[in-house]
């Protein structure tokens, strides 16, 4: 059962995408939604299946796809990427279940379908040509829902998003062309496996150029600052559905990136461009976070606050430390998780009231009680409360990223300052005070379906938040893996010493022990 | 006694849970019955765990499971219940059982009666975290938690707008202390490998004291915020927008307490730092003062009353500062009686006046809440120090400490506020129960607050009469954690020079302000006479101007900055630049179309000269390579 | 005086050019046909010379196969140019914008 | 000496005959002198040895093409002048002139002759035309029948094109007739 569970998972949404196309119309919400069940469960499976323990890929398979070039098809998970996985099946899953009645329900449905195998694909892929296949194609769909149910401007953004990170991996695509080169060289045999390119220590001039390149992919799929422009209009555009799950997951596919390709790969040039990077990431926070308290739109702010947060998961993976890259991983779940709830509770709202304005709503929470409770649950994970899901990875991307640099934690922590700001005053405009609209007065409480997605996510963010061990310990695991890996690879002094080797304080302790 | 220990944390919880059940429907009695009769179980379970450790003089503590477990980095859920955590259990519970009964009476009339209570035993939950946590990361926490609490409870009127904008002020400014607090608790991780109070202290010992003295810093910054220390002292007086029991229990009681506790519960990294202490002194004297001063002029008695609870937290660290950490613990337990004590009260005379705050329009209530004055009474004796109530023995202490630590600056500006406290308290109890009538003329019907509620205030006040005869076995049952240091005056004649001195400083102070306060010429203030206009009283009654100041050049900034960076540098420079690109790209298409005319001959031009450069190229490389000496 | 390599290449080179400023200066279809017959054959040239000087065949099996594909040209070009002509009436390059971006 | 005056020779008259080919305004003289011009050319391949080729560049280039360029003008009103609107001139001599000499520096660069080996040598005492017929039929075999094909494919689109409604003319037509003939030819394939 277990031996394909990995393809399964990436084709079975296509498939039943395609065989979506003849399905009735009446009938295909009921299909689609069975189908994402499936796909759940199976990714649940995968999970069930996974050994914990070990930290290495699992589920691999392999076939040959052009063996001149050594181009296979390798998929395989470990801590690192499964999770992403299971919850980019969730979403799909939720996603479907409460998806208003927009035009097309039938084309968005197979839209969704396709999306889940791209994304699937991604994080499961383990070659570098198969990885570039599904991280173009994830576009395709992204696209199409940006630009067909999306909001006036939706043409521009969906061509904006689409040109923008398009542009970035196609530098990406060179860097992986270039590293098949290298690797050509070194060995005398062609492969674009990332598992073999591990093995390959390059010298840090190439390590500088090649980071570089990937860096352009990565960076604006994060997006990191200054080229996150296009998901303000994405999001800003795009309907419900589409923002959920470009925040809850496609943008995770750049800092997943980050931690499978450039740590690994280029660890030296990693420790190099550390302090430029944090220093990025540390503009992001503070500084998206400013424009997030400025914004007039609900889902704007949502959006900003994305490139906030996503600015902690950077930092956090260029700890270079076990804690910091452990927690940007757990970050990207949990903010998955976060953002995309508040990007359906916005959903909820806009359905009602056809305008995300904040100005023109004020005193909900007398209004609609239970939405207020589950959109301040989720403004509080949002602004990284203990016992939350956001606060695990907060707590240690930061604590990770101290022992690099005590000045930029300082400042990156001022995210949970101006987290708190522009949330808390976003709500307040929503939700506090006298309701002075009419047209606010008899607007109807969450109904069942939307709970039906929103009590599942805020089960989630608490669950995890007070207990993270089941996640936490198989992310562990690889990520120490990856760490050793790269104290290994790394040839600088200063990256070697930048990078803990996790085996040696295990040897010191046991010394002690003697 | 780990029964004892996860009833006494969870039972506020289940209420909490149980009250929350019935959020969102209509005011159901129960909901404010459940909780308050599970505090008191949890009170049972504190006062348990109390005997215990008094009895037995050891610690329980317990791990309930792991929560994070990473590299190598372990924390878990653990608690501790030590001398020192019991005494906070003990406060916590005692109060809060209180107020909680005593809130079912104040918010019988809310329509959000479930929610209240929903939310005040959540935040019991969380200070019961925070004080019993073993470790660093739990007391974290409970520190975050409670700071929901408070901002949920002093938003709780949410369609009042001041009410939504103290709550978001409190947590934001608690949260710029909490940064410290998180650097803080960093610099422990990566300096002792360990979050657990146990091994990271006994690590510290090895330290450098350079280090130590930054994780002391920073750790005091997050007690500064949640304690209200100046400059992050404005959101405490603004959280009075809050219902009168949150007030009496968060903002007077527990939470704000906190800071101090952390001070205490870290003892062991600040008697290695005692520059730092001396520091924590300092502000504390300046708070204490400062404070005081504001609490004079003030015309809202709950404000009063939190200038007056930021005088006194102010004390607490003065006395944490010098090592006193004992003496500051003793402080904040007879402090949370009596401060909460006044608070009910104040909560009493709101109700009885509806929601009227400004003392100068009440005036001779006693006739009419003859309970509710007593009660005041007693908790403001009990405030200004005066025998043999608790204030006095605590007060006196931290008196004696400064003093015999040759602090004689902080004990001066110390001495000096007990004064300023001893007139203040009293220019409220007489504006409001004695003297002239002056709020029947404006239309108020006072009446005496349930007999239900006055009763559940009793426990409180004896506690503020007794608590300080306590103190002997208080100082048995703390020297087991705390550093043992008892202070010894020199000589028996200075001691009971400085103890009666202090008490008629006092007494004259009270007299001073009822002389003052009791004439019959007091009117309500129009803002025409002429101390209204002097310049002190404008300074003190616009707090120094320091939340104009905030509101001038931090929030108003703040906001600009942030409009500018989005409508000026994101949308106009970043995004324009991406824009500008693709303009670019598009406008070099659109301006070289004119080269595909359609016209054959001019296009085999374009042909031809693009031969032209590419055999040019040729030459020209082949030059380079023939001269380049490759 | 010996006739060298460099003769023909040069003599190739003229032809070429001159074939060049045909193509570009004919507005007559037909005229324009006939200048790229000049740039074939002046590379002919130049195939058959290279052929000769280095003692080596395969120059003219290339230039044997540009005399086919010129005939072949010549062949279709032609039939174009009739049914253009049989249309429009003239062969004017500047009446022909079609393909104007 | 007789090979330089020879080269000589019918240098100019190839030159002289090209220059008239692009610079007359005369279709038909165009025509004359472009056929004679490929008539030295071969002139030029029989000095150089390559006999067979220049007896193909006779029979191909003056006997078919440019029967079917003749055959082709008959078509075409050929008194009726092209306008031809220059430009300028300079332009079109400038890169032509300019071109040339670039090649000229590239051919005669010492680098280009060193590198020649000769890859089917040419075989004393054989004539040419046996040599190429075998280089042809064994080496260039396959390039000779796509050759071929390809010629083929050629004759049956020039015959196809030119061929097409040879009893119409739509010239002569008027835009109503034109209009008529589509309709018609519509219904049939509608039908």
């Amino acid at each position: 059962m277990f031996d394909h569970i990995l393809s399964i998972l990436i084709f079975f949404p296509a498939l039943a995408a395609l065989f979506g196309v003849v399905v009735d119309k009446d009938s295909i919400r009921a299909y689609g939604l069975s189908v994402a069940v499936v796909e759940f469960a199976l990714s649940l499976m995968l999970w069930f299946g996974f050994d914990a323990s070990v930290s290495g890929m699992q589920f691999m398979e392999q076939v040959s796809l052009i063996p001149a070039f050594g181009v296979n098809y390798i998929v395989g998970v470990d801590g690192i990427s499964l999770f992403i996985i299971v919850l980019a099946a969730f979403f799909t899953m939720i996603g479907i279940a409460s998806l208003t009645d927009t035009k097309n329900v039938k084309n968005m449905i197979i839209t969704l379908l396709m999306l889940q195998m791209t994304m699937a694909g991604v994080f499961a892929a383990l070659d570098a040509i198969l990885f570039y296949v599904f991280w173009e194609l994830s576009l395709v769909p992204m696209l199409y829902i940006i630009g067909a149910w999306g909001g006036p401007l939706r043409v521009y953004a969906s061509i904006k998003f689409f040109l923008y990170t398009f542009t970035g991996s196609l530098v990406m695509l060179v860097g992986m062309l270039f590293m098949a080169y290298f690797y050509f060289q070194a060995t005398g045999v062609w492969s674009f496996a990332i598992l073999d390119w591990y093995r390959l220590i390059l010298p840090q001039s190439y390590q500088l150029w090649l980071f570089a390149a990937f860096f352009m992919g990565f960076a604006i799929k994060v997006p990191m600052f200054p080229f996150h422009t296009w998901l303000p209009y994405a999001h800003g555009q795009a309907p419900t559905i589409g923002s959920v799950m470009l925040a809850a997951i496609l943008l995770k596919m750049g800092t997943y990136a980050f931690i499978r390709f450039s740590l690994p790969l280029f660890p030296d040039a990693s420790v190099f461009f550390m302090f430029p990077v944090a220093i990025i990431a540390v503009i992001m926070i503070i500084y998206t976070a400013m424009v997030a308290y400025a914004q007039e739109d609900v889902k704007q702010v949502v959006a900003y606050s994305s490139v906030s947060h996503m600015g902690v998961i950077v930092l956090g993976t260029f700890a270079m430390n076990v804690e910091g890259i452990s927690g940007s991983i757990f970050l990207m779940i949990a903010h998955g998780v976060v953002s995309g709830a508040l990007f359906l509770l916005v959903g909820v709202i806009y359905d009602r009231r056809h305008t995300k304005m904040m100005d023109q709503f004020g005193g909900l929470a007398s209004v609609m009680p239970r939405y207020a409770t589950i959109f301040g649950l989720m403004l509080m994970a949002s602004v990284g409360l203990p016992l939350t899901i956001n606060f695990v990875g907060e707590f240690l991307s930061l604590l990770g990223f101290y022992e690099q640099s005590h000045i930029i934690t300082l400042l990156a922590g001022i995210a949970i300052i101006v987290g708190a700001i522009y949330m808390l005053s976003a709500y307040k405009k929503m939700f506090f005070g006298e309701v002075t609209r009419e047209e606010n007065k008899n607007l109807p409480d969450v109904n069942k379906r939307e709970l039906l997605a929103l009590i599942p996510l805020a089960i989630i963010t608490v669950w995890l938040g007070i207990y993270p061990k089941p996640v936490l310990e198989p992310i562990n695991n690889s990520v120490e893996a990856v760490v050793q890996l790269m104290h290994d690879k790394a040839i600088t002094p200063e990256a070697k010493s930048a990078i803990p080797s996790v085996i040696k304080k295990d040897e010191t302790s046991t010394q002690e022990a003697h | 006694m780990e029964l004892f220990l996860y009833t006494a944390l969870f039972a506020p919880f289940v209420g909490s849970l149980f009250a929350a059940i019935f959020g969102a429907s209509p005011k159901t009695i129960i909901a404010g019955i459940i909780p308050s009769i599970l505090l008191g179980v949890s009170l049972l379970s504190s006062t348990v765990l109390l005997v215990h450790v008094l009895s037995t003089g050891e610690a329980v503590h317990v791990e309930m499971m792991t929560w994070m477990h990473t590299g190598n980095l372990y924390i878990p859920f653990g608690f501790l219940v030590d001398q020192v955590s019991v005494t906070m259990m003990m406060v916590v519970t005692v109060v809060s059982t209180v107020v909680h009964v005593y809130a079912i009476g104040y918010m019988s009339h809310d329509k959000a009666f479930n929610r209240f209570f929903a939310w005040l035993s959540a935040f019991v939950f969380s200070m019961m975290i925070l004080v019993m946590s073993d470790n660093f990361a739990g007391l974290f926490i409970g520190w975050e938690g409670v700071g929901v609490c408070s901002w949920a409870l002093i938003g709780f009127w949410y369609h009042k707008e001041s009410a939504t904008w103290a709550a978001n002020e409190a947590f934001i400014m608690n949260r710029i202390a909490d940064l410290g607090m998180l650097i803080g608790i960093f610099l422990v991780y990566w300096n002792t490998g360990t979050l657990q109070y146990h091994e990271a202290f006994e690590a510290m010992k090895h330290l450098d004291t350079g280090i130590l003295t930054t994780i002391g810093i920073f750790l005091f910054i997050g007690a500064m915020g949640k304690s209200a220390q100046f400059p992050l002292h404005t959101w405490l007086a603004d959280a009075m927008e809050g219902p009168t029991p949150v007030s009496a229990l968060i903002h007077a009681a527990t939470m704000v307490t906190a800071g101090v506790y952390l001070v205490v519960r870290s003892n062991e990294l600040y008697s290695l730092i005692p520059n730092v202490g001396l520091f924590i002194a300092s502000l504390g004297a300046f708070v204490a003062v400062f404070a005081a001063t504001m609490a004079l002029v003030n015309r809202d008695i709950k404000r009063v009353i939190a200038y007056s609870t930021l005088s006194q937290l102010g004390y607490m660290f003065a006395a944490a500062g010098l090592g006193a950490y004992w003496v500051a613990l003793f402080h904040l337990m007879a402090h949370a009686f009596f401060k909460a004590l006044l608070f009910l009260g104040g909560g009493n005379v709101m109700h009885a006046m509806s929601d009227e705050l400004d003392p100068f329009k009440m005036g001779g209530l006693g006739k009419t809440m003859k309970a509710t004055m007593i009660l005041m009474t007693l908790a403001s004796v009990a405030l200004a120090g005066l025998f043999p109530l608790a204030g006095f023995f605590s007060k006196d202490m931290i008196l004696e400490a400064a003093f015999s630590e040759h602090h004689f600056i902080i004990y001066t500006v110390l001495l000096f506020t007990a004064g300023l406290t001893a007139f203040y308290s009293f220019r409220i109890i007489a504006l409001i129960f004695h003297g002239e009538d002056r709020h029947t003329a404006l239309g108020f019907h006072p009446h005496e607050a349930y007999p239900f509620m006055i009763k559940a205030m009793i426990p409180l006040a004896i506690l503020a009469a007794i608590a300080g005869f306590a103190r002997p076995y208080y100082f048995d049952m703390v020297i087991a954690v705390l550093p043992e240091t008892e202070y010894h005056i020199h000589s028996a004649m200075t001691y009971w020079t400085m103890t009666i001195g202090t008490q008629l400083f006092v007494i004259a102070a009270i007299y001073f302000a009822y002389k003052k306060y009791m004439s019959s010429d007091i009117k309500v203030p129009d803002g025409t006479s002429e101390m209204e206009n002097s310049f002190k009283y404008k300074l003190l009654i616009n707090q120094y101007y320091i939340p104009y100041f905030y509101e001038e050049f931090l929030v108003k900034p703040y906001r600009a900055l942030s409009r500018v960076f989005w409508k000026d540098i994101d949308m106009k420079i970043v995004d324009g630049t991406v824009d500008g690109i693709a303009n670019i790209i598009y406008n070099t298409g659109e301006n070289t179309r004119g080269m595909q005319s359609g016209n054959l001959s001019t296009m085999l031009k374009w042909m031809v000269a693009g031969l032209v450069i590419l055999l040019s190229l040729a030459v020209i490389f082949g030059l380079t390579v023939k001269y380049s000496g490759v | 005086m010996e006739i060298g390599l460099s003769h023909y290449l040069v003599l190739s080179t003229i032809l070429f050019a001159i074939g060049l400023v045909g193509v570009m200066k004919r507005k007559n279809l037909l005229l324009l046909f006939f200048s790229t017959e000049i740039l074939l054959n002046s590379v002919n040239i130049a195939f058959a010379a290279i052929s000769h000087y280095y003692g080596d065949l395969t120059g003219q099996m290339f230039a044997f196969f540009v005399i086919a594909i010129a005939a072949s040209e010549v062949a279709v070009g032609l039939g174009l140019l009739i049914v253009w002509h049989k249309r429009h009436n003239n062969i004017d390059l500047d009446t022909m914008s079609s393909m104007k971006g | 000496m007789f090979e330089a005056i020879a080269f000589y020779l019918f240098a100019f008259l190839t030159i002289s005959m090209f220059y008239i080919v692009v610079t007359t305004q005369q279709a038909l003289y165009a025509l004359t002198a472009l056929a004679a011009g490929m008539i030295f050319i071969s002139a030029f391949f029989f000095i150089l040895g390559a006999d067979f080729l220049g007896a193909v560049q006779i029979i191909v280039y003056t006997g078919a093409v440019m029967a079917l360029y003749a055959f082709g003008m008959m078509f075409f009103d050929t008194t009726r002048d092209v306008k031809e609107k220059q430009g300028n001139k300079f332009i079109i001599v400038g890169l032509s002139t300019l071109s040339a000499v670039l090649v000229v520096l590239i051919v005669s660069a010492p680098i280009v002759s060193d590198n020649i080996v000769a890859l089917y040598p040419v075989v004393d005492g054989i004539g040419n035309t046996q040599e190429v017929g075998v280089v042809l039929f064994t080496k260039y075999l396959i390039p000779f029948e796509v050759a071929a094909v390809m010629l083929l494919v050629a004759m049956v689109a020039g015959i196809v094109l030119a061929g097409k409604k040879m009893d119409l003319s739509l010239t002569l037509m008027n835009d109503a007739e034109i209009r008529e003939l589509n309709e018609e030819k519509n219904k049939k394939e509608l039908s």
